[in-house]
């Protein structure tokens, strides 16, 4: 066991499916001789040679219809999106290509890729560089989408996602990239992709969360505990394909649910999860399905994002409302949108 | 670098100043032959001719079928025939082809069933034939995006160490697409065995090139990435097929990519569902009738001796039998299963994809007529 | 009180507002001498010259940021994305400016602008001619997205749209250009930009719908009230804003609810109505809240786009299922999950 | 069009072989003065030479904010000065700017208050400006997106009537993207009085320009859209002085678009954040130093005795006070209302922004030390 960071658990994930597969091949936007801005890639280059990670020139549709025509030639292409929100040039190749060339022909070519985004908030960066897209991709058919919130999975899940014979947007939580964690890299955990991890047990209500909010959603039930709550906290590690059975199976356990998310709310995963929750858990739920998220708001800058991010007591007060009806809350919320 | 090699790199990567041109549009050799080219030789002109016509013919075929329902649009590709056919003439087979819509005929002339060409524009499926087996990628809608993917397949094969190239077909429109931009500058990067054929027929659905396009011509974009680049007659087969089969070797002996402008023209509306008279005159598609790439090369041919009366009647034959496999095929109903729909969507379908799977199957049977009824 | 289509409504509406408004254009591709693919722009070249509605080289991301830098000085760009697809190509311009730039100038610069967008299907169109795309869009803080059912709706909320000081995706249910209605565009309906409409009453249950579905929401009305069950139609207009107050009001009323959706499921619009709902209406609901939507699974070749589409059957299907327990259902549905 | 005049169509286009330079490397004069461009006035130099001084200053300054945490992170363009100054320079106060997160020094130079111009790069809000009073676009960090929002706006200035024009700075590296592309096309095809002004510092982030592009020049892509392009030396003021105040005259005439590329060359780190030694020698830094564009325009301002050793104190003098007035903004707390982050995302917020509000501020008043506390 050793300690290790998000970002160096990414990196032997890519030294290692390298190492193994030599049709991996890893480009993006200075991810070659400068190791990626986050430092992901770092030593890439210098150990498996430019002919594996490489640098291209700066178009993110490129880097995305280029890994398309490559995977139709057999290789693996591992591309990095510098930000998230500079991979929305990319989108038209993400959504009528990447998502859709099985599809288009009728099986007979898919595309074994990787698009790495790190993706979400929390670093203090400034416009443009926090932006939470899991929903552009989470909603569109084709594409499978992953984000670890521990170094163990952001190791194995990279592994799975490059090996995968369909397209990953594999989302990183930038705030979670130098957090270290005691882990053993080489042992494999127990939990395949597409299942969620339920990263702490408890009994009086579920937190549904992904990514850079798990922790926070852990430490909500650590507070909680000292209250006497016992929360439930479920990591659902990939948000496509979604782990049905062990969201709907502790629900249905605890009766309660609050789910997490960064992404500003409206039509984001968060609305996902709790539609299928309250659809699948109806008649066991005691009080409605709760979200907390980031607000309805363009990404604040630095200094304001601690506003806007969910925290522990955004967390704990919608757990305090799962105790009572709804009635009073929606009045009131009600009578403040119609002033 | 010196300004006397400057010169001559940018020189090297400017387009000749006119259309290259072999046969004039009265199909006699033009007075002076282009010096960088050299025609091709007599036999593959036949063959190309062949297929000119039964080109012609699958898409009159074809446009005729849209017109019976059968087909529920078919972009015609008729005046651009010169293009189509030379295209795939200037490919080996282990090459890749990036097709658009419009290029059913160079996919007919690959040797991919016409009736496997027709399942995405029929409406059965979306691309109808094996893009491995073939080497065609599908038919690409989204203006230019599969130009970039024609640069990744390039660079795909110049890794496996062959000398293998891919083409990508783009209409004049889709060059004002960033799409078109990233692809030629990556391929330029990475020197990508590829080459770049703009079949300029002047439109863009209504919009004509000089709304698209303030530059001499398209093919002088190619200095902005350093891209060789070259223009030439579209409706002179003999030149384009001298040009197309230039760039290819150039590609394939790993000089990088080929920029390829090709002036021609849509005879046909954009597809059967446009109505051409609303943007342009039909004085100017008279005009262009005139310069018939197919005539041309008839003439251009005959001239030499290549080709007689009954040569042109036995193909002539030969084009309706075609004619008559297209309509059988497409008259004859295709089979479809709904519960397909949700087997390509990944490798294997997600838990969501085979709940979703047993509800359409739940809803097909229950409206189905049942048994007793 | 005339036929009129609503094809024709939205061109009614781009004349009265080049012709009140001279700081409005209508741009893009094919507007100009054609008209449009769809004719929506028919003769406004004519009628009001090339500087007024014209014809841009082909690039849509080049057409959004021109709109951006031509509101930014004063007009009122009027553009059209030719179909749902060739829209991504503009994404990055719409999702990190379009929708951003009265924030990121703290209110400082505002861009009135429409992004008219023929969506959704049902029309027979070959790949990447029917994609619903409206849930990328309400999911980016600073658009507002409208999407309308009626001519008369076409109309007015066209009208509302351009006077917005605010960037309007304006989603044009492609299947309804060509459907007639009796209305007189002359006077306004009674409901404001941001109100939905209910365009049927009922008691024992609600069903909210949008654009290309609220017709089909009509039908299943209209076979189920056959049977004695009496179904409330609510035709959302805008999705952003959301009428939180008469859905709310609706379902609190009915106590059951079901929402329509073309689009494929997952994270989708139906997702958040459906969270929402859930929410703010918990003791009142006798079932979950049920989506009916079209398949995650890109959108089909034209002859199978009926087994896909949200049809009256499907959305009687659910409301069948809306007088149970959820229990049976979920059972069966998490079987063929695991299987 | 005849072949001779397609001809001086196409050479009309293209840009210089070498980039336009008035003075050398060592502040003398080059032996052949350009022909196509005329030296500005000693005036206009000076006040470009205290300009850069005071830039500089202010990027210095800006950059050691960074290591005392006052600002989140500074891009500097220390080495671009000539570029900076002379783009602010060449345009009238009612032109349009369209910077990039670059271009700090050319707002400061534009009269922006140093401490609004900063407020992005210090996490306080995002564009601490006026946009529509300075006529200076927020600056932008989505690459080549401004390009497309410059030729918007100068499309807007030639449809007002005025002789208005737009500026959009772009890096080397933003030209690989496709909005830059689509700007230039759009830009040709409607006449827009816009200047495109590529700051070439050799690197985008860590990629050298050989893997951005394989074109002789980045100013030879000017003549695929048909936009006349230049080249020009960027370290040395006068040229890009002369060069941008005959691409904005030919705007302003409504001549329609110019491409400017200048050579120049980013002497710090991409950011404070950026390791630039992973990716460069100090060797090549230490050429470019040789190159100083601030210290070349003083060597040449005093060889014409334009220039003496009080003028240099003062203006040094001059410079710490900006730097002094700089500090004392950023060392002051700002104040932060973080219920304004609900107030701009529309003209009025939604009943859903109006219940977020309210429930932002209730946690806020819940989590704020109570008065007794
Ligand atoms: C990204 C994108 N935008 C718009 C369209 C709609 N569209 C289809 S064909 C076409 C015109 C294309 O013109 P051109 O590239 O000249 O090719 P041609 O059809 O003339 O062969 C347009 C606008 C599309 N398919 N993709
Ligand atoms: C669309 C987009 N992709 C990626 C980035 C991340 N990024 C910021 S600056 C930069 C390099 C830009 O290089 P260049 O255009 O040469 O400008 P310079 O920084 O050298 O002034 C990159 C890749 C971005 N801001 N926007
Ligand atoms: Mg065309
Ligand atoms: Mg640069």
């Amino acid at each position: 066991m050793a300690k290790v960071t998000m970002a160096q658990a990414l990196n032997s994930a890519l030294r290692d499916a390298l190492r193994e597969d030599e049709r991996v091949l890893v480009f993006g936007e200075d991810v070659g001789p400068l190791g990626g801005v986050f430092r992901i890639t770092d030593g890439l280059t210098r150990d498996f040679g430019e002919q594996r990670c490489f640098d291209t020139p700066l178009a993110e549709a490129g880097i995305v219809g280029l890994a398309v025509g490559m995977a139709m030639g057999g290789f693996r292409p591992v591309v990095e999106m510098q930000f998230d929100a500079f991979a929305y040039p990319a989108f038209e190749q993400i959504a009528s290509h990447v998502a859709k060339l099985r599809n288009r022909t009728r099986g007979r070519i898919g595309l074994p890729m990787v698009i790495r985004i790190p993706y979400a908030g929390g670093i203090g960066g400034v416009e443009h560089h926090c932006d939470s897209s899991e929903a552009y991709y989470a909603h569109t058919p084709g594409l499978k989408v992953v984000t670890p919130a521990t170094a163990e999975d952001a190791y194995w899940l990279l592994r799975d996602a490059v090996a995968d014979p369909d397209p990953v947007v594999f989302l990183e939580p930038k705030k979670l990239y130098w957090s270290r964690e005691d882990t053993d890299l080489e042992t494999r955990g127990a939990l395949p992709f597409g299942r969620a991890a339920i990263r702490r047990a408890g009994r009086d209500a579920t937190v549904v969360a992904y990514g850079p909010s798990v922790p926070v959603a852990l430490a909500a039930a650590e507070a909680a505990a000292e209250d006497g709550i016992e929360l439930e906290v479920v990591d659902l590690r990939t948000l496509v394909p979604f782990d049905d059975e062990t969201v709907t199976e502790s629900v249905r356990r605890t009766g309660r649910c609050v789910v997490v998310q960064e992404a500003q709310g409206f039509a984001g995963v968060g609305a996902e999860i709790a539609a299928r929750v309250q659809e699948r858990c109806f008649h066991s739920l005691a009080a409605p399905v709760l979200r907390v998220s980031g607000f309805d708001i363009p990404y604040p800058p630095p200094k304001l994002e601690h506003a806007h991010l969910p925290g522990v007591d955004r967390i704990l007060d919608a757990v305090d409302r799962l105790q009572f009806s709804d009635e009073p809350d929606t009045r009131h919320l009600l009578k403040g949108a119609v002033a | 670098m010196s300004v006397k090699s400057l010169r001559q790199t940018v020189q090297g990567l400017l387009p000749s100043l006119t259309p290259v041109r072999f046969v004039a549009e009265d199909g006699t050799p033009v007075a002076k032959q282009p010096a960088d080219y050299t025609e091709p030789e007599v036999e593959i002109l036949l063959e190309a001719w062949r297929r000119m016509v039964l080109g012609r013919r699958f898409d009159t075929q074809a446009t005729a079928l849209t017109k019976q329902g059968r087909l529920a649009v078919y972009p015609s590709s008729r005046g651009q025939e010169a293009c189509q056919i030379a295209a795939v003439l200037a490919l080996r087979p282990d090459d890749w082809l990036f097709p658009t819509y419009r290029d059913s005929v160079a996919l007919v002339t690959r040797g991919i069933d016409p009736v496997e060409v027709l399942t995405l524009l029929r409406g059965d499926w979306h691309c109808g034939y094996d893009p491995a087996a073939t080497r065609v990628a599908p038919q690409c809608t989204p203006l230019a995006t599969q130009v970039l993917h024609a640069t990744g397949m390039a660079e795909s094969l110049r890794r496996a160490g062959g000398d293998g190239v891919a083409m990508a077909l783009v209409g004049d429109g889709a060059t004002s697409e960033g799409d078109f931009h990233e692809a030629l500058n990556f391929a330029a990067v990475f020197r990508a065995p590829v080459v770049f054929f703009v079949q300029n027929n002047k439109y863009a659905i209504s919009v004509p090139l000089a709304r698209q396009t303030a530059a001499p011509a398209l093919a002088y974009k190619g200095i902005g990435y350093g891209v060789r680049s070259e223009q030439v007659d579209g409706n002179d087969l003999v030149a384009v097929l001298a040009v197309l089969t230039s760039a290819v070797e150039h590609a394939r002996a790993g000089h990088g990519p080929v920029l390829v402008e090709a002036h021609t023209y849509r005879m046909d509306a954009h597809t059967n569902a446009d109505d051409a008279t609303r943007y342009r005159e039909d004085d100017e598609v008279d005009q262009w009738r005139e310069a018939d790439p197919v005539e041309r090369l008839e003439t251009y041919l005959r001239s030499r001796g290549a080709l007689t009366d009954e040569d042109v009647a036995a193909l002539r034959e030969e084009a309706e039998e075609l004619a008559a496999r297209v309509r059988a095929g497409m008259n004859a109903d295709s089979v479809l299963d709904p519960l397909e729909l949700f087997d390509h969507v990944y490798a294997e379908p997600t838990p969501q994809l085979r709940e979703q799977r047993a509800q359409l199957a739940a809803e097909l049977a229950e409206s189905a007529p049942s048994q007793e009824d």
